[in-house]
């Protein structure tokens, strides 16, 4: 069942699907192992359809609950898929390093450098050491998110006869407004069971980058400076004066570790409205109540710089799944080549929440102007950097940082908590 | 459909028949290499003996086996794996062990595993005990058994989400959609955020494993209480005891077997229990349990096996004291010859 | 004060009638012993008595009150079970001292009262052991110490000497008549297959058949006016010999003639319709004597004889009579099997019962206690 | 038992209220999710469960018709419409035209708008926007109402998840595993069980002493290893490695020594003189075994088999790591797990999924618990 | 061929010693009981007949294999449990099935047993319940049924008629009886505390005390010859009657004089250097007899009478004796409490014991015996 009839739409390159065809990969298995579920899972597959339906292979995809466990158990005990596709760096690298992972060649990384916008960030993404110590292009970027958004109602914003702000400075303004009208700027929600904490350290990853120069962050989330290096308190102290203040929060401070960042957007659409403002990725529509039509009764706008730094340029925060290739056969190559075809990417795009780097893609196949909007945030970064608690080790940016995280919403001063996340840090080196 | 219900009954019936008829043929054919029925005298108590040195091992046999490749072979490469470094390649002696014992976080997971072990497998045998005795004596007993139980038998994840809707916090003066705080709140009393109170929201967790494991205590519990021999009790009432003192003096002592298998096992499960602590809070707010500080390590980013397997060697030693209380536990009840 | 009475007393398992109306007074300091055939509902109807099972009609009154929704504890009474129902977990002691402690009853009188019910039962040297390392004679006295230690309005006892030797049994027996003789105000109710017991023991005994009552009365008075072919039977043993008979002859005395001798002048007054009627006509083994002069009642070959030692027991085949006679004969008297043997009886001694089981005698026995 | 009798009515009534009291703190956060899985996805987390069960009062938002939809009549233009949708039967009770004042106006009053521009909002949804001057824009105003909305459930979520596509399927391949892999364990355990409480061999004490330890190993730490071991046995008999016999004997393995430790302690406790008497009338220990210990522990076996269902009916781990997770091996648990977002945030359907995962179990522990019966060894032997 | 041969059999508890060393010989086809008081060992002894439990000294032969550890099957012996020991997930029917079709035996042939044997134990009614639903006679006569359904060498009984009520009993007991005689091959061993029972069966009776053998041989032998004291007052109901008691003068007769009355001349030959000598002296209440005559054995005051019916009990204080002495006298003797009895006793039985309890006439039975 393809979903779009080839040839007949011509917002996609169609050409592609003829290139395809050529591969013959009939007989032959393919199992991709993927993060995505639910109603993702649905949409990949109608992807993947077409590459199987071109190339005649007989693919397989699953994922799970715990599908960074399960990745681990496999592919250790040498019963891995043939393609992994991973929003991890942090586990990418390791499986790497253990030498689970087959390279995907110098082409491959060249190709990505200059087809991807900002492309020599994502060859640095996916370039990792292997077992022997040598650097290697191991992970191919597939569907990108952008972090950089702030989510608003335009309804609300019109009633109250708010304007989108521009910068920081604004924005600061705004919630002082919004205060003094008798309102809450903005709803914040870090809970998410195991995963705690990690809304808000994309927040502080938003604020390093806007004002820090990239190069700070870089080595910051390679531990060469330390956690409590003043650039990075300084950051923390930037979010925590927004999370601990009663006032700016809706439902007063201690809500916001408490409170599920599926839920919190909600606080936006409720009558009347708990908040006006909500820090969050380009996935948050979906637990947006049912109905509710993005660019009429919610939007975004990008999450501004400083006034006062233009010399950071407009850095975009991101993060994205990678695929690999954890068994190197003949199909899971093909597959990693109909990655680079720009069908592949438009296939999804026409369906919603894709937001994808290529540059060659068709930008009228994105299914709303929101995403064709996040689109060009993410083609039009002078920056661009990947959240960075997924590039931090697994017990830091999985970990301590999460901790961290509550720990600050909890009052604890940011000097400290830093101290303790290079605490932990230090521990597992 | 059918095809498909047709192949799970055959692989099914393979499965389990394949096992009847190991048992069946494996003694079958113990008793016609040494028969003992119909040859003579000697021969024939020549054979029960040798039957009777070979038959235990039968028995044991296909256990001993499944034991030692899933349990023992795995336990054996934990040891190995713990005396190494992250990738398991490089050894490394004593090291992760060392690490662990000066690790804050695991002396926490240490200290919170103390707290759960007191609190957990004693009320959960207790309230078990309790519903069990309790249920028996009404009519609608199987159904209060039934929804006591029913925890049980809904997945982690699923109770995860029972609980976040008891434990949910929303701010002050706003509409609490979990319940606890909405009766706090009808109350005229402040919502806690319950989960993310250090110290307290260790109970807070046990909560919710006792919520869930009592059904298993009242279960077992449950068919033990019955096989006590009805005489017994009645000479107790005849005796003048009230249903209390029945309960304690005669009914008590006479499962204690059983309860001490039940509060082992809880104990075993407590050790070992991990899903809720991850999704309910994940170790935050120094809630870890040493159970989900191995998963931690061991799988989370890549893991590192060397620390996850000696966090999992050190859940292993903890049980040491259990398996002497209970082996103790059997030699004294005596049973068998 | 514990009067017990029993009023249509029915139990019923699911649709198996037990107990098909037990109609009973037992006066308060009484020793009731019930007998009957194995399996006719002595302990079942203990059991009601007990409370342990519930009444399925009819009513049960102690002291006057109706207690059949009373429970067991309420009902102040102390029993020993047929199949002893030890605690297990407990040892002998503990066993014993369990209804007092319950009691909250002084730890010395407790102990004082332990260790004298198992001096008299012999358990001393057994009472820190569990059930599980007793003999069952020693679980039997453990179930006995365990009643009497206690103080209770009502004693039921099921069959509890009934794994103890010959020596312990009587002992054990003469503590507990003395027992009863020291509690004048104590009930006992007692169900035993020993005739010996029986006799020794009851104010009154209970014959049960099939969850009827045949006939209650003095031991003595079962004995020797029994008001039936089954209490006539069942007391004394071995049993009562009954042979077909015809009335020859009705009045005061009554005539019969028995198939295996000739007519017999029976001292029992008999209605004049009943002239010609068969009727069974009964002696009791040890009611007959070895002929020494040329009177005899019986006449037959000696089929085999049990020599118990001071009494020898003779079965003699007589007539046609298909089951042989048995004579309880002293143990030196010279017979041999195969030989000829006669015997006679007082004529006292002979019973005889209509075609309906019950004795001619008894319309005697209702006069004489009106 | 003697309860029957002699009960007080207070006693008993005190059972009563007991049971109820603990069936109630059991019970309420189940139904919680049972409400929740009836309730609408988006109201889940925005009022409590309970409400759901009166009827509630709420702040809701609208959109008024586009200028598209304008009629001009009498001059005036009008937009018209109806708020609720057909069928909701909700009552509106106020509704007003700023968010921060959603109930300035009783449902019926006409709402002055400024520049001549008026609003009227019925109780049942209907409403009419009037304009001097023609609307314009493709943007339909935002306004907000007050209803009140009885209690309304949706089967909607059950719907999504009982009839998703082969949801059939797993639901047989969950079965395929779990009942070879409750019996066999079950089958295995109660011969060791009987071995290690009835025979006499070398080594039994140490055996037992090794259960007791296994019980302890955490599954997680065997996963790898074996798994390994499974790749390797499949790669030298050229087999698939991941096959139902592969997780049978993996759940056998790890249910294995809590059913050796559960059944030997209930099987040990049996009453002595009824083996010596079938070992007199010359039963083998297999004989024994079968005929009589097998239905003397019943209880106990059911008891496991219920504690081993449940445990291979919800686990999802042990069956994506040994079984896969392709459509003709995926189990129910993994199936449902599917429905749910990457991200985990659907309530409704794991709330839903809960409670349809629960239903065999529920199910296995009814028809078991006809096998604890009371009284099972009476009139067997007599003594202590 | 099923000889028994026991040869100095221990067992022990852990460190407590229950049997100390037995010696017996059984032949084939014997009928052998076994008595003693509750707990002297009889269950331990037949227990590790059976092989159930391990003997921890001495050697079991059966048939002149020692089987020491031959398992309980091999040995051909069915048994009987003083604790019934019932199959509770069975019906009666099935529980005296069990070992036949665990024998693999024909249907038919099963069915034809089994209902013999129920037809026997009067079961037929219930063969369909399960043994909870029986009472304990039933109970304990399903344990007899399962054993009788086999075929076996050995037959051992522990108790088995105990719960039974008296008729069944000597139902029973004659069953038991007619059994052992249509197998005459069969060895019978019987442990009983019912003196009748002991009596009537046994061929050869073994008094056990406290895991020791006091006497072994025929019912008629231990009750007038009793090797010592202990048997004396162990065999017969009630017990002997014990005196103190001094030799006079030894020799055949020999002249004692006892606390209660004057010189008796006694049949009995004693050893000259046992003049003088402190002994036993013994008579049974059955030999007692009311002295008609002037001359007699004792006189006393009655203390207390047991009326039996045919007979009564009369426990009379005789001198400075401080046990009342019992004497069984026919039940119509007009006797009453209080009054002043004088009794007298052939002399052939009365037994004189020395100081160690053993019996004077000893050598003369040894004597015989050669
Ligand atoms: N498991 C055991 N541990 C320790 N002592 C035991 C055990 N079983 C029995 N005994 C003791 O062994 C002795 C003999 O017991 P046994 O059952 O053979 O007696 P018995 O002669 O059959 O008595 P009874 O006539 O009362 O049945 C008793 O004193 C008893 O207390
Ligand atoms: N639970 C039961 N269900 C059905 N019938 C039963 C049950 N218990 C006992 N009976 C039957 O009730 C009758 C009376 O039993 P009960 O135990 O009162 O007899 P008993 O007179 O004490 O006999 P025994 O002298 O043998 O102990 C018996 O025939 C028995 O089979
Ligand atoms: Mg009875
Ligand atoms: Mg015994």
């Amino acid at each position: 069942e393809l979903k779009f009839k080839p040839g007949e739409d011509a917002r996609f390159h169609w050409a592609d699907f003829e290139t395809l065809k050529k591969v013959d990969l009939k007989g032959q298995t393919l199992s991709i192992f993927g993060p995505w579920r639910g109603e993702d899972e649905a949409l990949v597959r109608s992807v993947l359809e077409y590459f199987s339906e071109a190339t005649g292979v007989d693919l397989k995809y699953s994922s799970s609950e715990n599908y960074e466990q399960q990745i681990v158990i496999d592919t250790q005990a040498g019963s891995p898929p043939d393609i992994a596709i991973l929003p991890q760096p942090g586990l990418i690298q390791d499986l790497a390093s253990k030498g689970l992972l087959t390279p995907l060649g110098d082409e491959t990384a060249a190709w990505v450098k200059d087809n991807y916008g900002a492309g020599q960030s994502w060859v640095d993404l996916g370039t990792f050491k292997d077992k022997d110590g040598k650097a290697g292009y191991f992970a191919f970027p597939y569907k990108a998110d952008v972090k950089s958004l702030v989510w608003y109602s335009p309804d609300n914003f019109e009633e109250a006869g708010y304007e989108v702000p521009k910068t920081q400075e604004e924005l600061q303004a705004l919630s002082e407004k919004i205060i003094a009208d008798g309102g809450t700027p903005w709803c914040i929600g870090l809970g998410s069971g195991g995963a705690t904490g990690w809304p808000a350290t994309d927040w502080v990853e938003d604020i390093m980058l806007r004002t820090q120069p990239p190069e700070t962050y870089d080595k910051w989330v390679k531990n060469e400076i330390p956690f409590n290096d003043p650039a990075v308190v300084g950051a923390l102290d930037i979010f925590a004066k927004i999370a601990t203040d009663d006032k700016m929060v809706s439902g007063g401070a201690a809500a916001v570790s408490a409170t599920d960042f599926r839920d919190s957007p909600k606080g936006l659409f409720s009558v009347p409205p708990k908040c006006y403002l909500h820090h969050q990725a380009s996935f948050i529509p979906s637990f947006f109540p049912e109905g509710t039509k993005l660019g009429q009764d919610a939007d975004f706008f990008y999450y501004p710089t400083y006034a006062s730094k233009p010399e950071l340029g407009t850095p975009v925060l991101g993060a994205g799944t990678l695929a690999m290739i954890t068994k190197d056969t003949k199909a899971s190559r093909a597959f990693i080549e109909f990655l680079k075809l720009p069908l592949a990417h438009e296939l999804w795009m026409a369906q919603g929440s894709f937001v994808t780097p290529f540059k060659s893609v068709n930008n009228d196949a994105y299914a709303s102007d929101a995403l064709k909007k996040q689109g060009e945030i993410l083609s039009g970064a002078s920056t661009f950097r990947f959240d960075g608690s997924d590039l931090m080790p697994g017990k830091i940016g999985a970990g301590a940082f999460w901790t961290g995280m509550i720990d600050l919403v909890g009052g604890k001063p940011a000097a400290d908590v830093a101290a303790d996340v290079q605490k932990s840090w230090d521990a597992i080196k | 459909m059918t095809a498909q219900i047709l192949s799970a009954v055959f692989t099914i019936i393979i499965g389990v028949g394949g096992c009847v008829v190991y048992f069946w043929t494996a003694n079958r054919l113990l008793d016609v290499i040494f028969p003992s029925r119909g040859v003579s005298g000697a021969a024939a108590i020549d054979n029960l003996r040798r039957q009777g040195y070979i038959r235990p091992w039968l028995f044991v046999g296909p256990a001993m086996l499944i034991l030692a490749v899933y349990l023992i072979y795995p336990v054996v490469a934990t040891l190995i794996l713990s005396v190494h470094d992250r990738t398991g390649q490089n050894f490394v002696g004593m090291a992760n062990y060392s690490w662990a014992f000066g690790d804050r976080e695991f002396l926490q997971a240490i200290f919170n595993n103390i707290l759960w072990l007191a609190v957990v497998p004693a009320a959960c045998t207790f309230l078990g005990l309790i519903i069990a005795v309790l249920t028996d004596k009404i009519w609608w007993g199987n159904i209060a058994k039934s929804l006591v139980f029913a925890p049980l038998a809904i997945s982690f994840v699923g109770a995860s989400v029972i609980w976040k809707f008891v434990y949910e916090y929303r701010g002050e003066g706003q509409a609490q959609i979990g319940i606890l705080n909405a009766i706090v709140q009808y109350f005229g009393g402040n919502p806690q955020v319950w989960i993310s109170t250090p110290f307290w929201n260790n109970f807070f967790l046990m909560v919710i494993l006792i919520w869930i494991q009592t059904g298993f205590a009242m279960v077992i519990l449950s068919s033990a209480l019955r096989g006590i021999p009805d005489e017994t009790i009645e000479a107790a009432t005849i005796d003048g005891a009230s249903g209390f003192q029945i309960f304690w003096k005669i009914m008590i002592p006479q499962i204690w077997g059983t309860i001490a298998v039940v509060w082992t096992t809880i104990t075993i499960l407590v050790l070992k229990v991990f899903d809720i602590v991850l999704t309910m809070t994940n170790g935050q707010w120094n809630s870890n349990t040493l159970a989900n500080l191995m998963f931690d390590w061991m799988f989370r980013g890549g893991g590192d096996f060397g620390r996850g397997a000696a966090i999992a060697v050190i859940i292993m030693l903890a049980v040491v004291p259990i398996m002497i209380w209970n082996i103790r536990q059997a030699n004294r009840e005596g049973g068998g010859h | 004060m514990a009067d017990l009475t029993l009023t249509s007393v029915k139990k019923a398992y699911g649709n198996l009638n037990i107990l098909h109306g037990i109609d009973l007074d037992i006066k308060s300091g009484e020793f009731i012993v019930f007998v009957g055939p194995s399996g006719c509902g002595k302990s079942t109807l203990l059991r009601t008595i007990a409370g342990l099972e519930e009444i399925t009609g009819g009513t049960l009154e102690i002291a006057g009150e109706k207690v059949n929704d009373v429970p067991p504890s309420k009902r102040g009474i102390a029993m020993v079970f047929q199949s002893y129902a030890l605690y297990p977990h407990m040892t002998v002691y503990d066993n014993m001292a369990f209804s007092m402690r319950i009691g909250r009853e002084n730890k010395t009188e407790i102990d004082r009262r332990v260790r004298q019910a198992a001096e008299i039962l012999q358990l001393t040297k057994y009472l820190e052991r569990l059930p599980k390392a007793l003999s069952g004679g020693q679980r039997q006295r453990v179930a006995i110490g365990r009643a009497i230690v206690r103080n209770p309005k009502v004693f039921l006892f099921d069959e509890p000497l009934s794994n103890l030797d010959a020596a312990l049994r009587v002992a054990t027996r003469i503590e507990i008549a003395k027992l009863k003789e020291s509690m004048p105000e104590t009930t006992m109710i007692y169900v035993t297959h020993d005739q010996v017991e029986a006799m020794t023991l009851a104010n009154r005994i209970v014959v049960l058949k099939d969850g009827r009552i045949e006939q209650v009365g003095s031991p003595m008075e079962l004995y020797r006016h029994p008001g039936n072919l089954f209490v006539a039977q069942f007391i004394g043993s071995p049993a009562m010999n009954i042979l077909p008979a015809t009335i020859e002859k009705t009045g005061q005395p009554t005539i019969v003639s028995h198939v295996g001798g000739h007519n017999v002048s029976v001292p029992v007054a008999t209605p004049a319709d009943a002239a010609g009627t068969k009727v069974s006509f009964g002696v009791r083994p040890e009611d007959l004597n070895i002929a020494t002069g040329k009177d005899f009642l019986f006449e037959g070959v000696v089929d085999y004889i049990e020599q118990l030692g001071e009494v020898q027991m003779a079965y003699i085949q007589v007539g046609r009579v298909t089951e042989p006679l048995v004579a309880k004969l002293p143990g030196n008297a010279e017979i041999q099997r195969g030989g000829v043997l006669r015997l006679t009886a007082d004529p006292g001694d002979l019973h005889i019962f209509d075609a309906d089981g019950r004795s001619f005698a008894r319309d005697r026995l209702a006069a004489k206690a009106a | 038992m003697a309860s029957s009798t002699g009960k007080s009515f207070l006693g008993r009534f005190g059972v009563h209220i007991a049971v109820l009291i603990f069936v109630a703190i059991w019970t309420i956060p189940t139904l919680g999710i049972l409400v929740s899985s009836l309730r609408d996805k988006n109201q889940l987390a925005v009022t409590g469960w309970w409400t759901a069960l009166v009827t509630s009062s709420q702040n809701d938002d609208g959109r008024l018709g586009t200028a598209a939809d304008q009629v001009e009549k009498d001059g005036k233009f009008l937009i018209m419409g109806n708020l609720l949708k057909a069928g909701d039967n909700r009552t509106i009770s106020a509704f007003g035209i700023k968010s921060q004042a959603p109930t300035e106006f009783a449902a019926g009053a006409v709402a002055d708008l400024g520049d001549g521009v008026t609003l009227q909002v019925n109780d049942d949804g209907f409403y009419v926007q009037s304009s001097p001057v023609a609307f314009e824009g493709d943007r339909g105003r935002r306004i907000y109402f007050a209803s009140s909305m009885p209690p309304r459930f949706t089967t909607d979520n059950y719907q999504t998840v009982l009839f998703s596509e082969g949801i059939g399927r797993s639901f047989i391949n969950s079965l395929t595993v779990t009942i070879p892999a409750t019996i066999i364990p079950i089958l295995i355990a109660a011969f060791a069980a009987y071995a290690l409480a009835w025979m006499r061999f070398p080594g039994r004490a140490l055996l037992i002493a090794t259960i007791i330890g296994l019980l302890v190993v955490p599954l997680q730490m065997s996963l790898i290893p074996l798994l390994k071991l499974y790749n390797g046995v499949g790669l030298f008999f050229g087999v698939p490695a991941k096959t139902y016999l592969g997780i049978w004997l993996a759940h056998t393995g790890f249910g294995l020594p809590f059913a050796i430790y559960l059944l030997r302690s209930y099987i040990a406790g049996l009453p002595r003189e009824i083996m010596e008497s079938a070992r007199i009338d010359g039963a083998s220990d297999f004989e024994i075994f079968i005929k009589i210990v097998l239905p003397l522990s019943f209880p106990v076996l059911a008891s496991f088999a219920i504690f081993q269902f449940l445990w291979v009916w919800n686990d999802l781990l042990v069956a994506m790591v040994f079984l896969g997770s392709g459509s003709d091996q995926l189990v129910l648990t993994g199936k449902l797990n599917a429905l749910l977002g990457s991200r985990g945030g659907n309530w409704e359907i794991l709330t839903t999924s809960a409670f349809v995962t629960i239903l065999v179990p529920l199910a296995v522990f009814f028809s078991l618990q006809r096998y604890f019966v009371r009284g099972l060894l009476a009139g067997s032997v007599k003594g202590g």
